[in-house]
């Protein structure tokens, strides 16, 4: 068992690297940055519970199905892809809007960064089923 | 990106990796897959086309739609022998080829995959053979 | 009905008709067998009524569009040859089937007998009829595989399944050889049409001036020589007769293995007079005939005997096709083709007959047997017509057509002078000595002497009528033919001969030519053959004793060797070739790359170094990639697991600094985070692999790694620093588009990111479901444990 | 949703921090992600009692004072280190000592063992099961008791003041 | 419907992808999933057909995925690649089929349907993409995805699970190593061409080549090619995976692997030699013709050798995709026809062979032919069944593998390779007596000895596992008596491939953004 | 004349010597871990400089990432010496 | 301009020191006996000149991105850096690396062997 001073620290990182996974992911069209490496990020952090609080303790409070998140996400960035589709466009067609939001200005939303979101959730969902099944495998 | 003596490190990484590869115990095979996955992934990158100096992220513009222009004609005319892209002359770039470096991600990423699957087996054929060596892993033969 | 539909009908309808008979089996119940004969009856019927169009010197020609593109059409030729073939086949198809309602007993799967038969019967008019090589290919196939369905009719004998497969590996290989020789008479002339070939002199010219020529004869030579059984391919015939005794009779004796005879006879106008065809096609036929001729004399198994004479016979037929002179270019051709038709008679009879005898006494062997003709007088009868026609005894019709045979040998004789001249019709005699001691040898053994005290049962009778009309029929043609030569001769004999020779011939047979030297052969032929038949038993001795001393003068004995060993001696081949060991795989792999490589490096002798190297670097990039090389050999090197992904760890980090140097945030992003989650799973992994084993390098193992990892660097070496010299103006990178148009269009600032998720998005997705499939895999590796539930 | 307060406004800085730029915007983002963050780790943090504004006002001036010192300690450790590595004879007698601490809470003890690590000399390598003691590593442990002193009177009551 | 043919392409590929992604969600509803995968996988069939017929009414089809045309990834569909994606979908809709009944539970309602999709996805992906990166990452997607099934578990459990990962390990190795050679020769080529659009490159090329400014690394980089698709489809000497791996799979997913998967090889081969490298040919043609006579001969030896039934279906495989090979290495319009006929002739066969292959080891209990025998009476149709795909693959009318043997052979003869065709025919012979010599020892002779191994199972094929095999066997009876249609097809889709301008002109004028 | 920043650079990948050294040498597997931990300080360090120098935050990002990163390897690898199991 | 002047001349210095004793740390890994006194230099000096080197980036750019996220990659250093120290020392120790020959005391070592 890791001692409760790594736990400490643990703790506080969890919320941080989280919140920075998502700046990543967020961040990631015109940053450096994007789903995948903030899906690792993600996955690494949660690994990190795992590694200190040990996988069952963690597992009592937080079991998401990995792998129902991987394949959501991996629905999501097809389905995304799928979306121009009706619009009378190919497969994979990117839209670009620019919206004048009250508070924050103005806020570019581009359909990729939706399909990057399923990158996200995949890239969450399958290194952390890897994790978890090898891990549960005594 | 002209840079022979990385391309030498790269080479001599694979060289590297070739003779792990070439070893009898498979966490050692792995591991010389890993280091050729890295010479490649290298190599890709330094197979980039543009002398830029800059990270391939535009950071200079002023509003949407506003963007750097490469002076580049983007047009393929088969008939006229037109094949896109072409640019003016003595043009130059800032940026360093995106490409590329979106190709070794992929990669990268792919290599990870692959990784994950091929030690997870490797810890499952230990399992099964109660060993690494590959000389005893030939039961499939003749 | 036109002549072409009929021939279509003829063929088509056996296959039709037999692909019903489990249908037609459900009415019929036992009796199919009628049915099948009314089938065959059909065709003869149908093949009969376009003989006369044929006689009148009218040849029938159509094809039906099947593959337009490579010029191959389902298309249909009758000549003489082709008429005469489909008459014998239906004909004595009628008689089998019939025949075969006594034989088979109700046990046995008739449907699937009848139904093999009549394939068989429609796969062999199908290729004598056949107008296209391809075409005549693909039902020649099919012969050799209906004849390797029926020989292993009883499929779990193990005697049964070996006939079938010597039959099927012999004649089927021997198939594809002729196939290439069609292939390459197609090369030569342009054509797969057989009547193009034979209607064009000038194609027949260019052929026998071919440089391929020699090669197409030999190729198709060999398929022949399978089929019927001539030189080192015999040795299929004996075992095939495992078969049921109407099958012999029919495939094994009277139709398929005349196939060999009908190619050679088709072949003939396009390769014959030369001297390739002389000494490939008799010279082959001369020893078959002497070596079989000798082999059946020495049988004791009544269908061994038939199926040894049967070779012998046939390689009558080939030595004679292969004769031919200046006076009488025709005379052998003649001679064989007459002989043909006789054999099929007789021969057929004389299986039939045996299958009376062996259904009867439940033995084949005839030194068990003697004295039936008490017994069995009407077998008895159609037995020595039989035996006596093969015999060439007048006034039967084997008689004829062996002094034909004997007229034709002494002219080529002549013809080559010298020592040829009595040699030639000398080994024809012996031919005819062999001939007639066996035939003496099948009625004496079986129904002559006295009936031995054991192993034969009881009550021998004559069979039903079911069985002695089919043969009692045969055996009257066997006598009208000799009596009555000039219906034969005119209706059938001549056509077909015509047909091979590709003029008109006038044929006079006649039971009395005068006093020819062919005639004094004939006595010669019958003295020596009651004196050897008589001096039997020392010939035995010897023999035994000769095959004691050379076991390898067999064929059979090397289609054995070959065959039972060739798993053991493939198996040494395969796994030297296939050691198991993933090295040797890598080593294959890696190789190949380093041997291709240098090809091109061969034959256009570049400047492997290209002039514009680039060393200019600064010092600490220098370092780095010292450190990488350091890394990287500690991961290499280091002898335990952890020590090594350390330094795996380092090197990645490292490869993550570099990226930055290559301005490349993005990637040393992903490269940390990768590297990390690789260790990651690296122990995980290792966690369950105590390092148990530690490889000994040996000095030799060592050189050769080192050899091979060198080059597959300076493979990797050259290789960059050449593509490493950018990209041959006047040509530009398409990365430009990405530059101009990652704002404007997908509206992202960070070009990395927007080629991964827009431009490029297609491949993000494939890589983001290879994540997928690692997740999956290795939920399939965890859980493959157990046994299912 | 009180008590996810002052975690929200952390991760507001926090978000400020990673994106680089300080402004209200990122603040809000921050803030408005915590609680889906916080959420489902629930039972790795200390929700008991309610964050309170004027207790989060009155540590301040212990927080400054413990930074002080710290900084202050770590020059000397790095100064004092830096020696060591830069004398050419190594004379050095290490070992790992005992050290009574009396932190209760968790924070508190982490942070006593993370000052302890950062400080001169001194390792935090373990903590006893009853986390009544710490072990440290020392690189100069001729007198031990000497050290857990220091530890005692110096670092020790500023993290008391300053976390619990 | 019309916003279904206008999409047909990517359909054809991202359908697989997003059921993968729902099947792993309906994991919890065996039913259900199989019920909607069976259905989408038939409708994908339809489509694939469809999408056929589109190329052969109208001509080459590209499809820019997201309208960047050559600057993103097109998609390009010609009769080579539509005919791929139709022969693919066919038989991996039979083979899922078979596979509801041959694969245990477990794997099946977890993993395999997802595996399975995604391995179609692949096939689907590397055939119909125009962008030699991307088939790199399709080639990966292949990969995984066929280790994965490799590994699921069976009915009836005859293969080890060792011996699974055994082979799974080989495989993965070579293929990792085939993959990192692919990635040096793809970014070698956009070194020096910038673009990664292969009718881009291959304009490019031509054009350096007309203008003698080609560099001499670009035969490198097409002679390295034959290394990564020579891998993929197992020429000597990269074959050595393939008679460990194919019958180390549960049979349907052997038939996928012997019959589709290694075509991608083929398929690669024909596309990138022919589109991309056209002014390297001289060079490379006579080392695919020996590597595929060397190919034929090692598949020909190894097979007689084996007493294991899947194994020796294996190793037929190797020897077979030896004859493809010989014809692409002749090149010639005539030979090129010949290598497709052979190619679809031997996929459907050998599918059908390792699907019943399949249906007699849940029948004997074991792949060892030794100890079977006599089967014919107790399994008669598979007897039947697998005599028609052992005359196809021995070359014997009246079935399709004739027909294409001929085709070959022809082929080879009329452009004057005597002594090449020489070795192929007499290999063919061999061929010929190990799929008999197999078939015998399986189905006549004497009963196998029940005291030693066991009765034979008197559980009877159910029809999930039949009517896949009846209906591939027909199709190879099909191609043989009326071969017509392949042929024509095939002769266009040479036509096409030998002159890849119109391909060019559909790709390079995909409308950009 | 060496600019400011190819100083601060050369001197940091000089820092790397020793790291690289004990990853090799060892002698201990924790000596080795040590070294990859203080590595990844350096190459942090690195990546601050070198971001500050081409002005872009770019590489901030990383270094951050490296930071974190880092510790999840290290508290891993500690953990598996100490525990013989990750998870 | 003066400020900016001091402003300068501190971040230079501080950016030496950090540089400093970054390598110094990294000097220690070689120089020092055993694991436990490498730790030392690398957790202090290396982190601590770390921290230098950002507090330097933070005074040359102010509070733009660059200087906030180095200030933030200090701060996130001096936490985890004493952390990933215990976890390695404490790891080494049970994983039965012994101090060095100059180690005087080694109480934890026998809770250790107490505990086994
Ligand atoms: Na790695
Ligand atoms: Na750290």
């Amino acid at each position: 068992m890791t001692t409760i001073i790594t736990k400490t620290v643990t703790r506080i990182c969890l919320p941080l690297v989280i919140l920075f996974s998502i700046s990543l992911l967020l961040a990631g069209h015109n940053n450096p940055g994007g789903g995948f490496i903030g899906g690792v990020m993600f996955a690494s952090v949660i690994a990190l519970t795992y590694i200190v609080f040990g996988i069952d303790h963690i597992r009592s409070f937080f079991n998401p199905d990995w792998a129902d998140l991987f394949a959501s996400g991996l629905l999501l960035a097809s389905l995304t892809a799928f979306a121009a589709l009706p619009f009378g466009h190919n497969f994979f067609r990117s839209a670009v809007e620019f919206l004048h939001l009250p508070f924050f200005g103005e806020v570019e939303l581009v359909s990729a960064a939706l399909f990057d979101l399923g990158v996200y959730f995949v890239v969450i969902g399958s290194l952390l089923s890897v994790l978890k099944n090898v891990g549960d495998d005594k | 990106m002209n840079n022979t003596l990385l391309s030498l490190t790269i080479a001599i990484l694979f060289g590297i990796g070739t003779f792990l590869i070439l070893r009898r115990d498979i966490v050692k095979v792995i591991i010389g897959l890993s280091i050729i996955s890295h010479a490649v992934n290298m190599l890709i990158v330094s197979s980039g086309v543009f002398a830029g100096t800059k990270p391939p992220i535009i950071t200079d513009d002023g509003g949407h739609g506003a963007s750097e222009t490469t002076g580049t004609i983007f047009t393929d005319v088969l008939s006229e022998n037109i094949l896109a892209p072409i640019t003016t002359a003595g043009h130059s770039v800032n940026y360093v080829d995106p490409l590329v470096q979106a190709l070794v991600l992929t990669a990268i990423v792919i290599s990870l995959a692959t990784t994950a699957f091929i030690l997870i087996l490797a810890y499952r054929i230990y399992e099964e053979y109660g060993t690494t060596d590959i000389k005893e892993l030939r039961r499939l033969w003749g | 009905m036109d002549s072409f539909t009929a021939i279509t009908l003829a063929v088509f309808l056996p296959f039709i008709l037999a692909g019903i008979l489990p249908v037609v089996e459900k009415v019929l119940k036992n009796r199919i067998g009628w049915y099948a004969a009314a089938v065959a009856l059909l065709s003869l019927i149908l093949v009969a009524q376009v003989a006369p169009t044929v006689i009148h010197g009218e040849n029938i020609q159509g094809s039906i569009p099947w593959i337009p593109s490579v010029g191959i059409d389902l298309s249909f030729y009758g000549d003489g040859l082709s008429i005469m073939f489909g008459l014998i086949v239906s004909g004595i198809g009628v008689i089998i089937m019939a025949y075969s309602n006594g034989y088979m007993s109700k046990r046995e799967d008739l449907p699937r007998y009848y139904q093999q038969l009549l394939f068989f019967m429609g796969s062999m008019l199908g290729m004598v009829f056949s107008a296209n090589l391809i075409q005549l290919f693909i039902f020649w196939e099919l012969t050799s595989i209906t004849s390797f369905m029926l020989i292993g009719y009883w499929r779990n004998r193990p005697m049964s399944v070996y006939g079938a497969t010597k039959s099927l590996l012999v004649t089927a290989t021997g198939g594809l050889f002729m196939l290439a020789g069609f292939l390459l008479l197609n090369a030569m002339t342009g054509t797969f049409d057989i009547p193009t070939i034979l209607h064009s002199e000038s194609m027949i010219e260019f052929i026998k001036d071919h440089e391929l020529f020699i090669f197409a004869l030999i190729l198709i030579l060999i398929g022949a020589a399978s089929k019927s059984a001539q030189g080192p391919f015999y040795i299929w015939l004996p075992n095939a007769m495992e078969a049921p005794t109407p099958v012999s009779a029919f495939l094994h004796s009277a139709t398929m293995v005349k196939a060999g005879i009908y190619l050679v006879a088709r072949i003939h106008p396009m390769f014959s007079g030369t001297d390739a065809w002389f000494i490939l096609v008799s010279g082959v036929g001369i020893i078959t005939m002497l070596v079989a001729g000798f082999l059946a004399f020495r049988q004791t198994d009544i269908k061994g005997i038939l199926a040894y004479s049967t070779i012998s016979q046939l390689a009558y037929l080939m030595t004679m096709y292969g004769y031919t002179t200046h006076i009488h270019p025709g005379i052998g051709v003649a001679a064989a083709t007459f002989h043909l038709l006789n054999h099929a008679t007789f021969k057929a009879s004389l299986f039939l007959v045996a299958g009376i005898v062996a259904h009867e006494t439940a033995t084949r062997d005839i030194t068990k047997m003697g004295g039936l003709r008490k017994e069995m007088p009407i077998t008895f009868i159609l037995a020595t017509i039989g035996a006596l026609a093969m015999a060439g005894i007048p006034p039967l019709n084997g008689f004829l057509s062996k002094e034909l045979f004997y007229e034709a040998s002494w002219e080529m004789g002549a013809e080559l002078g010298g020592a040829f001249t009595f040699v030639i019709p000398a080994l024809a005699v012996l031919g005819g000595v062999f001939t007639f001691a066996y035939s003496i040898k099948l009625i004496d053994g079986i129904f002559l002497g006295k009936r031995p005290s054991r192993g034969l049962p009881e009550h021998i009778h004559d069979p039903g009528w079911t069985m002695i009309l089919p043969t009692a029929f045969l055996a009257l043609l066997i006598i009208l033919f000799g009596l009555v030569p000039s219906i034969p001769a005119h209706y059938i004999i001549e056509p077909a001969t015509e047909a091979i020779l590709l003029e008109p011939v006038d044929l006079h047979v006649s039971l009395w030519h005068g006093l020819t030297p062919s005639l004094a052969m004939t006595i010669v032929t019958f003295i020596l053959g009651l004196l050897i038949y008589t001096r039997y038993d020392s010939i035995a001795a010897w023999q035994n004793r000769f095959n004691s001393k050379h076991p390898m003068i067999s064929v059979n004995y090397f289609y054995d060797a070959a065959v039972n060993n060739a798993k053991s001696t493939t198996f040494g081949f395969s796994s030297r070739m296939q050691p198991g060991t993933i090295k040797t795989y890598v080593t294959a792999l890696l190789l190949l790359m380093i041997v291709l490589f240098i090809i091109p490096i061969i034959v256009l002798t570049p400047d492997i170094i290209p002039s514009t190297l680039n060393f200019d670097i600064q010092a600490y990039e220098g370092i780095v990639y010292l450190f990488m090389i350091v890394a990287a050999l500690g991961a290499a090197l280091l002898p335990r697991y952890l020590p090594a992904i350390v330094s795996l760890s380092g090197l990645g980090y490292l490869v993550g600094l570099l990226f930055i140097y290559l301005q490349a945030p993005d990637l040393a992003l992903t490269q940390v985070l990768v590297e990390t989650l690789t260790t990651i799973i690296f122990l995980l992994a290792i966690v369950k692999i105590p390092q148990k084993f530690r490889e000994h390098i040996t000095p030799s193992v060592m050189t050769r790694d080192l050899l091979i990892a060198s080059a597959v660097a300076l493979t990797v070496f050259i290789m960059m620093i050449n593509a490493t010299q950018g990209i041959v103006p006047p040509f530009e990178s398409l990365s430009h588009y990405f530059i101009e148009k990652s704002i404007p269009l997908a509206g992202g600032h960070n070009m990395v990111n927007v080629v991964l998720v827009d431009f490029r998005a297609y491949d993000t997705l494939g890589e983001i479901a290879v994540l997928c499939l690692a997740a999956l895999g290795v939920y399939n590796l965890i859980h493959s444990r157990g046994e299912e539930e | 949703m009180k008590r996810y307060i002052p975690y929200a406004v952390i991760l507001g800085l926090v978000w400020c921090f990673v994106h680089g730029t300080i402004n209200l915007n990122n603040f809000v983002l921050g803030f408005i992600f915590a609680p889906f963050i916080m959420i489902p780790f629930k039972p790795l943090y200390n929700f008991e009692h309610d964050f309170s504004v004027k207790r989060g006002i009155k540590k301040i001036p212990p927080l400054a004072r413990y930074s002080f010192v710290l900084i202050t300690e770590i020059i000397k450790a790095n100064i004092v280190l830096a020696k060591i590595v830069l004398k050419p004879k190594m004379d050095i007698k290490p070992g790992i000592i005992a050290v009574p601490i009396r932190t209760k809470t968790e924070l508190g003890t982490t942070v006593i063992a993370n000052t302890i690590t950062l400080t001169p000399g001194t390792l935090t390598i373990d903590i006893s099961d009853d986390r009544s003691f710490l072990y440290v590593h020392t690189i100069d442990a001729s007198d031990p008791d000497a050290v857990a002193r220091s530890i005692r009177d110096g670092l020790e009551k500023y993290v008391l003041e300053a976390f619990e | 419907m019309n916003i279904v043919m206008q999409h047909l392409p990517i359909i054809l590929i991202a359908t697989p992808i997003l059921m993968a992604a729902l099947m792993i969600l309906l994991r919890s509803k065996p039913r259900f999933q199989k019920d909607l995968n069976v259905t989408v996988s038939f409708l994908l069939t339809i489509l694939s057909a469809l999408l056929l017929l589109q190329v052969w009414n109208s001509g080459i089809q590209a499809y820019g995925v997201g309208e960047w045309g050559k600057y993103g990834i097109i998609l390009v569909a010609d009769l080579l690649s539509a005919g791929m994606v139709f022969l693919t979908t066919c038989i991996s809709f039979l083979s899922l089929i078979y596979s509801l009944d041959y694969i245990e539970k477990r794997s099946l309602n977890s993993t395999y349907y997802p595996l399975f999709n995604l391995l179609l996805a692949g096939l689907n992906g590397s055939f119909l993409t125009g962008d030699i990166f991307n088939l790199f990452v399709f080639f990966e997607l292949l990969l995984l995805s066929s280790c994965g099934l490799v590994i699921a578990n069976e009915h009836g459990g005859v293969t080890r699970i060792s011996d699974k990962m055994e082979a799974t390990f080989k495989y993965l190795v070579l293929n990792m190593l085939g993959a990192f050679i692919m990635l040096i020769a793809v970014a070698s080529l956009y070194a020096t061409t910038g673009t990664l659009n292969m009718a881009d490159i291959s304009v490019k090329l031509s054009a350096m080549s007309a203008a003698g400014t080609m560099p001499w690394h670009v035969f490198a980089i097409a002679l390295m090619f034959i290394v990564v698709f020579g891998n993929k489809a197992a020429i000597f000497p990269l074959h050595y995976w393939l008679p460990d791996v194919h019958p180390s799979a549960p049979s349907p997913i052997s038939a996928m692997l012997s019959g589709v998967l290694i075509n991608v090889g083929a398929y690669g081969m024909i596309r990138v030699f022919f589109l991309i490298f056209r002014d390297t040919l001289y060079i490379f043609q006579p080392v695919i013709i020996y590597l595929a006579l060397a190919t034929i001969i090692i598949g020909a030896i190894s097979a007689v050798a084996q007493t294991d039934v899947k194994r020796l279906l294996a190793y037929s495989s190797v020897g077979q995709i030896g004859y493809v090979f010989l014809g692409i290495g002749l090149g010639g319009m005539y030979a090129i026809t010949a290598a497709l006929v052979y190619l679809v002739n031997h996929a459907v066969a050998k599918s059908m062979l390792f699907l019943s292959s399949g249906g007699i080891i849940h029948h004997a209990g074991t792949r060892d032919m030794r100890k079977m025998g006599g089967m014919v009476d107790s399994a008669p149709l598979l007897a039947s069944m697998f005599l028609v795909g052992t005359m196809s693959i021995a070359g014997l009318p009246p079935t399709g593998g004739f027909i294409a043997k001929f085709l070959l052979f022809d082929a080879g003869i009329s452009e004057k390779y005597y002594f090449e065709i020489g070795i192929a025919l007499f290999f063919a012979v061999f061929t010929l007596f190990y799929m008999f010599r197999a078939w015998l020892l399986m189905f006549w002779g004497e009963k196998r000895d029940v005291e030693k191994y066991g009765e034979y199972s008197s559980h009877k094929a159910s029809s999930l596992i039949v009517i896949p095999i009846i209906m591939l066997a027909s199709a190879v009876l099909i191609f043989g008596l009326f071969a017509e249609p392949l042929i024509s097809l095939a002769t266009a889709t040479a036509g096409q491939i030998l002159d890849p301008q119109p391909y060019i002109q559909a790709a390079l004028t995909e409308v950009v953004r | 004349m060496i600019s400011m920043f190819t100083f601060a650079i050369t001197f940091m990948v000089l820092a790397i010597v020793p790291c690289i050294y004990r990853i090799i040498k060892g002698p201990t597997i924790p000596d080795r871990v040590v070294a990859l931990d203080a590595m990844t300080v350096v190459i942090v360090v690195m990546l601050a400089i070198y971001s500050f120098d081409r002005g872009s935050a770019f590489f901030m990002d990383v270094a951050l990432v490296l930071s974190i990163i880092a510790f999840v390897g290290t508290v891993t690898i500690a953990k598996y010496l100490d525990e013989g199991v990750v998870l | 301009m003066i400020v900016d002047t001091i402003l300068e001349i501190l971040s230079n210095i501080f950016l030496v020191i950090g540089l400093f004793f970054v390598f110094l740390g990294m000097l220690g890994l070689v120089r020092l006996p055993d694991v436990y006194n490498r730790l030392h230099t690398t957790t202090k000096i290396g982190t601590l000149g770390a921290f230098g080197v950002m507090i330097s980036i933070l005074l040359k750019v102010g509070f733009s991105p660059i200087g906030v996220k180095a200030i933030t990659v200090g701060l996130f250093l001096l936490l985890t850096a004493p952390i990933a120290a215990h976890m390695i020392g404490r790891a080494a120790h049970r994983h039965g690396v012994g101090l060095c020959d100059e180690s005087v005391v080694d109480e934890y070592g026998k809770v250790c062997t107490i505990k086994k």
